[in-house]
């Protein structure tokens, strides 16, 4: 098997590498076809990496493909974990990977920079494959910080804009600070376990549960809580939890294909895979766990709340991201593993393809965002309409579709859960399924119902995207339907995850779900019943009444309560703060230093001080040099009298 | 076969010979002064390949010695050899002449012959500081070393190089005297200049404690620490692109390997006493320097200060031993530790040459070195981008680029030492990331800037290979350093022993 | 009989009066030049005597070379007087500052 | 006290007379003139402890050479004397304090007794003996190499002297033997060949 797996990594980058480097020789097709082909090529081989190790109940696959380095007996290698966790990803990021490259071909076909797009997109696929192939923490760390680049250079894709090279820069220095926990999050593990191997820590882990660190001195914490919240601080910056969420909404400068590559499947839920990786160092600490389940629902929703209010259509997609990407972290901090991967999984799906659908509206517009000046799009383009419908009805949980069945059990498993902060995050993820439904129906209602709002010179040139477009759209909205009810029972209450997933048994949660679970269906009619979908119904109702039936409203509402209103507009003053005290202190620390520091005290004072010192003293000694012979003479003289004063006096 | 040949002496001494012999030829007939210099260069790098290939990694003792009687009266001898920290310096030193050969290629108007002269004689001389098993010897090529930059930067410099290489000169100067003084009083003790017999020498700790303070000025002004870093900025400002990249790639990490020669192992007592100041040190190199270097406006100033950011790292990795050794009571993780220093040695000699040779691409075509003056370059010149982002990301320390190799082993180190260690050091990543890319960002993307950017040409040929050379050498050194760490871990296990055991 | 300590005597007061001598003329070279002689023949004086009273014919050797000595540098230093002499038509010491710095 | 002891007192008197003199005199040339004196009186002096050769040889080389030099060169040169004696009496307090500062030093010294007669006496030489000949023996033989660069150094002072004070002045009408020797019937004969008239 193992060149199925170096297959399902390598043909992605060879991919990328024929596309960067020649791109100019093998032209527009040759580009997008040797991608595609790549990520196809994994994509299949990363089915039969599922049938393998899922179906057929394979063993876990672990073994290394190099040795990276080795050193004092600890081997740095790059190796190859793949059990069923791994597969599952496998499958769902090449799937999206593969859908996201088709529609580019639509999306980007009249942009200078078609190659080096698509070069871009399999090198991300590439990267994010690494990651979550990884079996030890040194290819893990390549592969984070490998789709950090591509994330970097794709939202900077447009350089020429200056919006979009400055959200590159927030993305990768935010992710830098999630980075800087992550890798001494790594060195903890390290130093605890001498091995930066999965199979070596998990194996040791339980060993370590009681061992304790001082960091503060004289204050003892338990070396499990600290790795495991260094290493959540990495997941942060990865997965935009708050507070450092703050370049995903800017990252919506890239192209649409990206915003749907970077927010659905690969780069932000490496954080939630790697936490669920992780499983079993972050099952030994409460403390750790509780973090997380404070991080998460506070991401869930109070980035809704945005979701609400914003009027660019990429962007109440990318807060919509934002909060589910809060339920997934409180999925985690419940110790509920498979229902986060789960989630996670029909996210990538359904999110997909609401970017995708955005992306086709876009086109469609002439690349005009503001949903303001949209309306009644329906009749126009059919399809997308539909698949749109289709992602929000799966992102609101409607029972039946895909995203019910993830959200629910999350909502299930929170309910059961005991450990601190589950009551305050019971309440918000309840509260954010209303929001969740509100501004994605809001969303829906101001695209694609209601008054056509846009130019004429727009509405006369209205019309469905090209085939390209649409087909990744309609392959992507079937396992928005279905995928949940066909996996829900195998991955979270069968053996879907095998031994990749450890949960302690007394933060098993999953297991008082899965006594009420009794088949799909019969979830679903339960759900129908249940709080969440009243709370969706509400929701859909309230963005109905206030967008379709009271479309003057919201401008009441919005003048009431402006000065709410003027925080959310201004996401919460994150990005005021963070420029004013990090930008531009750090800049400001950074000319004190150079200017007082570097130019005034130590070139100043100290090394031209030192030189105009003896410049100084050398123009005083130069007064003694009077050039007349006589003053050398009196010199000698005097010294000599001295000396023979001396001589006598002794 | 190879081994009978005096490999070192030749890789010594053939580029000094052939630096003469382009000297002869002249500047008067600079073609052939050039291929010349290019046949020397490519040659001794050649010669100095084997050092690698028959280099035995499972020995710690000094390999291809030569021995031979030099200042009999003072008991000075010609003797050379390499361990696993020399030898990988001596390769690195070999190949950057190469790259600065061709990078002078077009870009030196006048006196060109001298101009490749003086590098193909630093080489010889470079190669010869790291290969002097002899105090004395070492002094003299360390000094030696001097005269070939001065030159450089004096002749062929900018506006100020005056200023710049008095500067640079008098800080040098200053430093290694001491260090002179250090040597003369080990030699009245031990009564011989090798440096393998000053190792073995028996100090109280007063007397490691002094030797120990006129090491570090003579080295901490070469690698440089804060304070007495201020000469580099001026330096690089001024040189002309040969003589930063050399400057950076070369000359730095003389002072770093300085640390591992002498200072280590002749005062570990003394070190172990006092490795919180260099520790200290370090640190404000990487936190002070890292902020200082945000808001440079000068394009290689900001690379300067980067350089010193990432020496920082050296000093750190090599001084973290004893903190850790008190903190955990073995030497688990040490060895990571001095490797990762000496790691971060090469592969900054690689990326800040490269980053100063990106510059000077620029340089060439803008005449100009203030950031304000670009933006937008990658549209003109988008081969010369992708090559510049590559550099910068592997300057941020991007795992895949040789940039990230030495941070994590360093790290990770400290890690074990401190947590705060650890956290102070990882700034690097949002510092480094922050200055590099924000200076990529004011410089290669964004709208075409001015008229001048507009008619900027992209990269040729000559400048393609010399970039996508040490575009290889960072990819594969961070894609597999075994090869790099395979070869030190025998040195690095002895220096190891060595120095955990008192001399008092 | 003549005592050593006559012949010393002689030799000191000799000296001092040159030293006072360069003292009170430092404006004029020749003069200077002058108790620049007297100066070097109190030392042979000392020389002559010591040799005699210890009966050591060296210290006479030595008189002969500073004798030769003095004789050519009093030639040089003419010379340069009278080339200095020719070119600023002074001698006046207070005028010859060059190497003032 | 003898008949030498009174030598010795007559001209150690006119020495010193002698120097004072060379230091305070106004006119260069009477300067000279008495510093010709006191080498006379050293010479003298040196007689009387029999250093013959040297005295001889003061009288012969500074008396007949070099005092002959400085007055050529006083004479030569048009010395304005007045501002040389500038600031002569504003010295002399300076001056004479100096001075008498090291004659009580070098008294002090001389006269501790360390130099004392009894210790020290003046050996007397048998009738055949020759100062001239006792002093070339050791010359000529444990100081042939110094000897031989004393005659270098001189040597050089009369090369040097004369380069220095060798000038070529413009104008001056002076023979040149060589050249004219080595001149050749081209460099003074020019035939010219005059076409000869022809009538109108």
């Amino acid at each position: 098997m193992q060149n199925v797996y170096l297959g399902i990594v390598l043909a992605p980058l060879f991919g990328a590498i024929i596309a960067g480097l020649f791109g100019r020789k093998i032209g527009r097709a040759g580009a997008h076809w040797v991608t595609i082909i790549g990520v196809g090529i994994a994509f299949l081989l990363s089915l039969v990496v599922l049938r393998h190790h899922v179906f057929n109940g394979a063993e876990p696959y672990n073994d290394t493909v190099y040795t990276w380095m080795m050193i004092e007996g600890i081997r740095l290698e790059v190796g190859f974990l793949v059990d069923n966790l791994t597969a599952v990803m496998i499958c769902t990021v090449t799937f999206v990977s593969l859908m996201v490259h088709i529609y580019t071909i639509g999306y980007m076909h009249d942009d200078d920079g078609y190659q080096r797009f698509f070069s871009y997109i399999a090198l991300f696929t590439f990267a994010m494959l690494m990651l979550v192939m990884a079996n030890n923490f040194l290819q893990l760390f390549f592969g984070w910080e490998g789709v950090g680049l591509v994330s970097y250079l794709l939202i900077g894709f447009w350089y020429k804009r200056e919006s979009a090279t400055f959200a590159s820069l927030k993305a990768f220095l935010v992710n830098r600070v999630g980075d800087f926990g992550f890798l001494l999050g790594i060195a903890a593990v390290l130093m605890a376990f001498n091995s930066l191997d999965y199979a070596d820590v998990f194996a040791a882990a339980p060993l370590m549960a009681k061992v304790t660190v001082q960091i503060v001195p004289g204050v003892d914490w338990s070396l499990m809580t600290v790795t495991c919240i260094l290493l959540f601080i990495g997941a942060m910056g990865k997965s935009a939890q708050v507070p450092l969420h703050v370049w995903l909404p800017d990252s919506m400068e890239g192209p649409t294909p990206i915003s749907a590559l970077i927010h659905a499947a690969t780069m932000v839920t490496a954080g939630i895979f790697m936490v669920a990786r992780m499983s079993p160092l972050f099952e030994l600490s409460e403390t750790a766990l509780s973090f997380v389940l404070v991080i998460g629902p506070i991401t869930a929703l109070f980035m809704g709340f945005l979701g609400i209010i914003h009027n660019d259509i990429k962007r109440v997609v990318a807060y919509s991201t934002l909060s589910q990407l809060g339920y997934m972290t409180v999925a985690l901090g419940v110790s509920a593993y498979p229902a986060a991967i789960f989630h996670l999984m029909t996210h990538a799906f359904f999110k997909a393809l609401l970017f995708l659908g955005a992306g086709s509206v876009i086109i469609a517009m002439h690349h005009e965002q503001d949903i303001r000046k949209m309306g009644g799009l329906w009749k126009y383009m059919p399809i997308t309409w539909l698949t749109f419908l289709i992602g929000t009805l799966a992102l609101i949980g409607t029972p039946g579709f895909s995203g019910f069945y993830s959200k629910d059990s999350i909502l299930e498993a929170v309910h059961f859960s005991h450990i601190a902060g589950s009551g305050f995050a019971y309440f918000a993820v309840m509260l954010g399924v209303f929001v969740t439904s509100f501004y994605s129906f809001r969303l829906y209602f101001l695209v694609f119902h209601g008054k056509e709002r846009m130019d004429h010179h727009t509405q006369a040139h209205l019309h469905e995207t090209p085939a390209v477009v649409t087909l990744p759209l309609i392959l992507l909205a079937i396992p928005s339907v279905i995928i949940g009810a066909l996996t829900i029972g195998p991955l979270l209450f069968g053996d879907g995850f095998g031994g990749s997933i450890f949960v302690a048994p007394e933060h098993n949660v999953l297991e008082h779900v899965k006594e009420e679970f009794h088949g799909a269906l019969n979830f679903a009619l339960h759900g129908v019943i249940g709080l969440p979908f009243i709370l969706v119904v509400l929701g859909f109702l309230t963005a109905f009444i206030l967008y379709m039936l009271k479309p003057e409203l919201p401008g009441l509402i919005q003048q009431r309560f402006a000065m709410l209103y003027g925080i959310m507009e201004r996401k919460y003053l994150f990005d005021e703060i963070y420029q004013s005290v990090f930008m531009r202190g750090g800049r400001s620390l950074g000319t004190t230093l150079w200017k007082y520091g570097d130019a005034g005290l130590i070139d100043g004072l100290l090394v031209n001080g030192g030189a105009r010192l003896v410049g100084w003293f050398a123009a005083v000694a130069r007064h003694l040099q009077t050039g007349y012979l006589y003053t050398y003479a009196f010199a000698m003289i005097i010294g000599l009298l001295i000396l023979l004063t001396w001589f006598v006096a002794r | 076969m190879l081994s009978e040949l005096p490999l070192l002496s030749l890789v010594i001494w053939f580029p000094i010979l052939g630096g003469i012999a382009v000297l002869f030829v002249g500047d008067d007939n600079p073609g052939r002064a050039k291929w010349l210099a290019l046949t020397v260069a490519i040659l001794s790098f050649l010669i100095s390949l084997p050092l690698y290939s028959a280099f035995d990694t499972t020995t710690a003792a000094m390999q291809f010695q030569e021995f031979m009687p030099w200042i009999p009266a003072f008991n000075a001898n010609y003797h050379l050899g390499v361990d696993g920290f020399s030898m990988p310096l001596i390769l690195l030193t070999a190949f950057m002449t190469v790259l600065v050969v061709i990078a002078g290629w077009e870009v030196i108007q006048y006196r060109v012959a001298q101009y490749m002269a003086a590098f193909l004689i630093m080489e010889g001389l470079m190669i010869g500081v790291f290969a002097a098993l002899d105090a004395l010897l070492f002094y003299v090529f360390f000094e030696a070393m001097l005269i070939p930059m001065f030159l450089i930067i004096g002749i062929w410099g900018g506006p100020r190089r005056v200023y710049a290489t008095l500067k640079f000169f008098l800080y040098t100067f200053f430093g290694s005297v001491f260090m002179l003084i250090a040597l003369i009083y080990m030699y009245n003790q031990a009564n011989s200049f090798e440096i393998l017999d000053f190792h073995k020498l028996p100090l109280s700790i007063t007397e490691q404690t002094w030797i120990f303070f006129a090491f570090l000025l003579g080295f901490s002004v070469k690698v440089p620490m804060w304070p007495v870093h201020t000469w580099l900025p001026d330096a690089h400002v001024e040189a002309p692109t040969g003589g930063s990249v050399i400057l950076a790639a070369i000359t730095l990490k003389i002072g770093g390997y300085g640390f591992l020669r002498f200072t280590l192992p002749i005062t570990p007592d003394a070190s172990a006493m006092l490795d919180w100041l260099i520790i200290t040190l370090s640190l404000v190199a990487v936190i002070y320097i890292g902020f200082v270097a945000l808001v440079q406006q000068d394009m290689k100033k900001l690379i300067a200060y980067s350089s010193i950011a990432h020496m920082g790292f050296v000093t750190l990795g090599f001084f973290i031993v004893f903190g850790l050794y008190r903190h955990t009571g073995n030497l688990n993780g040490a060895a990571m530790g001095v490797e990762g220093g000496m790691v971060q040695m090469v592969s900054h000699g690689f990326i800040s040459g490269a980053l100063f040779l990106c510059v000077g691409v620029l340089y060439d075509r803008m005449h100009s070195r203030q950031i304000n003056d670009y933006g937008g370059v990658v549209n003109t010149m988008p081969v010369f981008a992708a090559f510049m982002v590559l550099f910068g990301m592997a300057n941020a320390g991007l795992p895949g680029t040789s940039g990230f190799v030495g941070e994590f082993m360093v790290i990770l180190s400290s890690f074990k030492a401190g947590f705060w260690l650890a956290f102070l050091a990882s700034f690097t990543l949002i510092l480094g990331a922050a200055y590099t890319l924000w200076l990529v960002k004011r410089v290669i993307f964004g709208d075409i800037g001015n008229s001048h950017v507009a008619e900027l040409e992209d990269v040729n040929c000559r400048e393609i290979i010399m970039l996508s050379l040490l575009a290889a050498a960072v990819l594969l050194l961070g894609l597999w350093p075994d090869p790099l760490t395979s070869v030190m871990h025998a040195t690095v296990d002895n220096l190891l022993q060595h120095i955990t055991v008192t001399k008092l | 009989m003549i005592a050593l300590t006559d012949y010393l005597v002689l030799g000191a007061i000799l000296f001092c009066l040159s030293v006072a001598g360069i003292f009170l003329n430092r404006k004029n070279v020749i003069i200077l030049l002058m108790s620049i002689e007297l100066m070097l023949l109190s030392v042979n004086f000392n020389f002559i005597a010591f040799s005699r009273f210890l009966d050591d014919s060296i210290g006479q050797v030595f008189v002969f070379f500073i004798l030769t000595v003095a004789a050519a540098e009093s030639a040089i230093g003419l010379a340069i007087l009278v080339v200095l002499f020719r070119n600023r038509r002074t001698i006046n010491v207070a005028d010859l500052d060059m190497l003032k710095g | 006290m003898g008949f030498e002891k009174f030598l010795f007192y007559v001209f150690a008197l006119i020495l010193i007379f002698a120097a004072v003199r060379v230091i305070t005199v106004r006119n260069s040339v009477h300067a000279a003139l008495f510093l010709v004196l006191a080498f006379f009186t050293s010479a003298a002096l040196w007689l009387l402890i029999e250093a013959e050769f040297l005295a001889i040889t003061m009288v012969l080389v500074y008396v007949g050479a070099v005092m002959v030099l400085f007055l050529f060169v006083v004479m030569m040169l048009d010395l304005n004397i007045s501002p040389t004696r500038e600031g002569f009496i504003k010295y002399l307090p300076v001056g004479a304090a100096i001075a008498a500062v090291i004659v009580i030093e070098m008294v002090l010294v001389v006269g501790s007794g360390y130099f004392s007669s009894d210790q020290y006496q003046l050996i007397s030489h048998p009738s055949d003996y020759s100062n001239t000949k006792e002093l070339g023996s050791v010359l000529y033989t444990f100081y042939v190499y110094p000897f031989e660069i004393a005659s270098v150094i001189l040597l050089v002072a009369i090369i040097a002297a004369i380069s220095l004070t060798l000038r070529r002045r413009e104008g001056v009408k002076s023979q040149n033997p060589s050249q004219q020797i080595r001149v050749s019937r081209n460099d003074r004969v020019r035939l010219v060949n005059v076409t000869a008239e022809k009538k109108q």
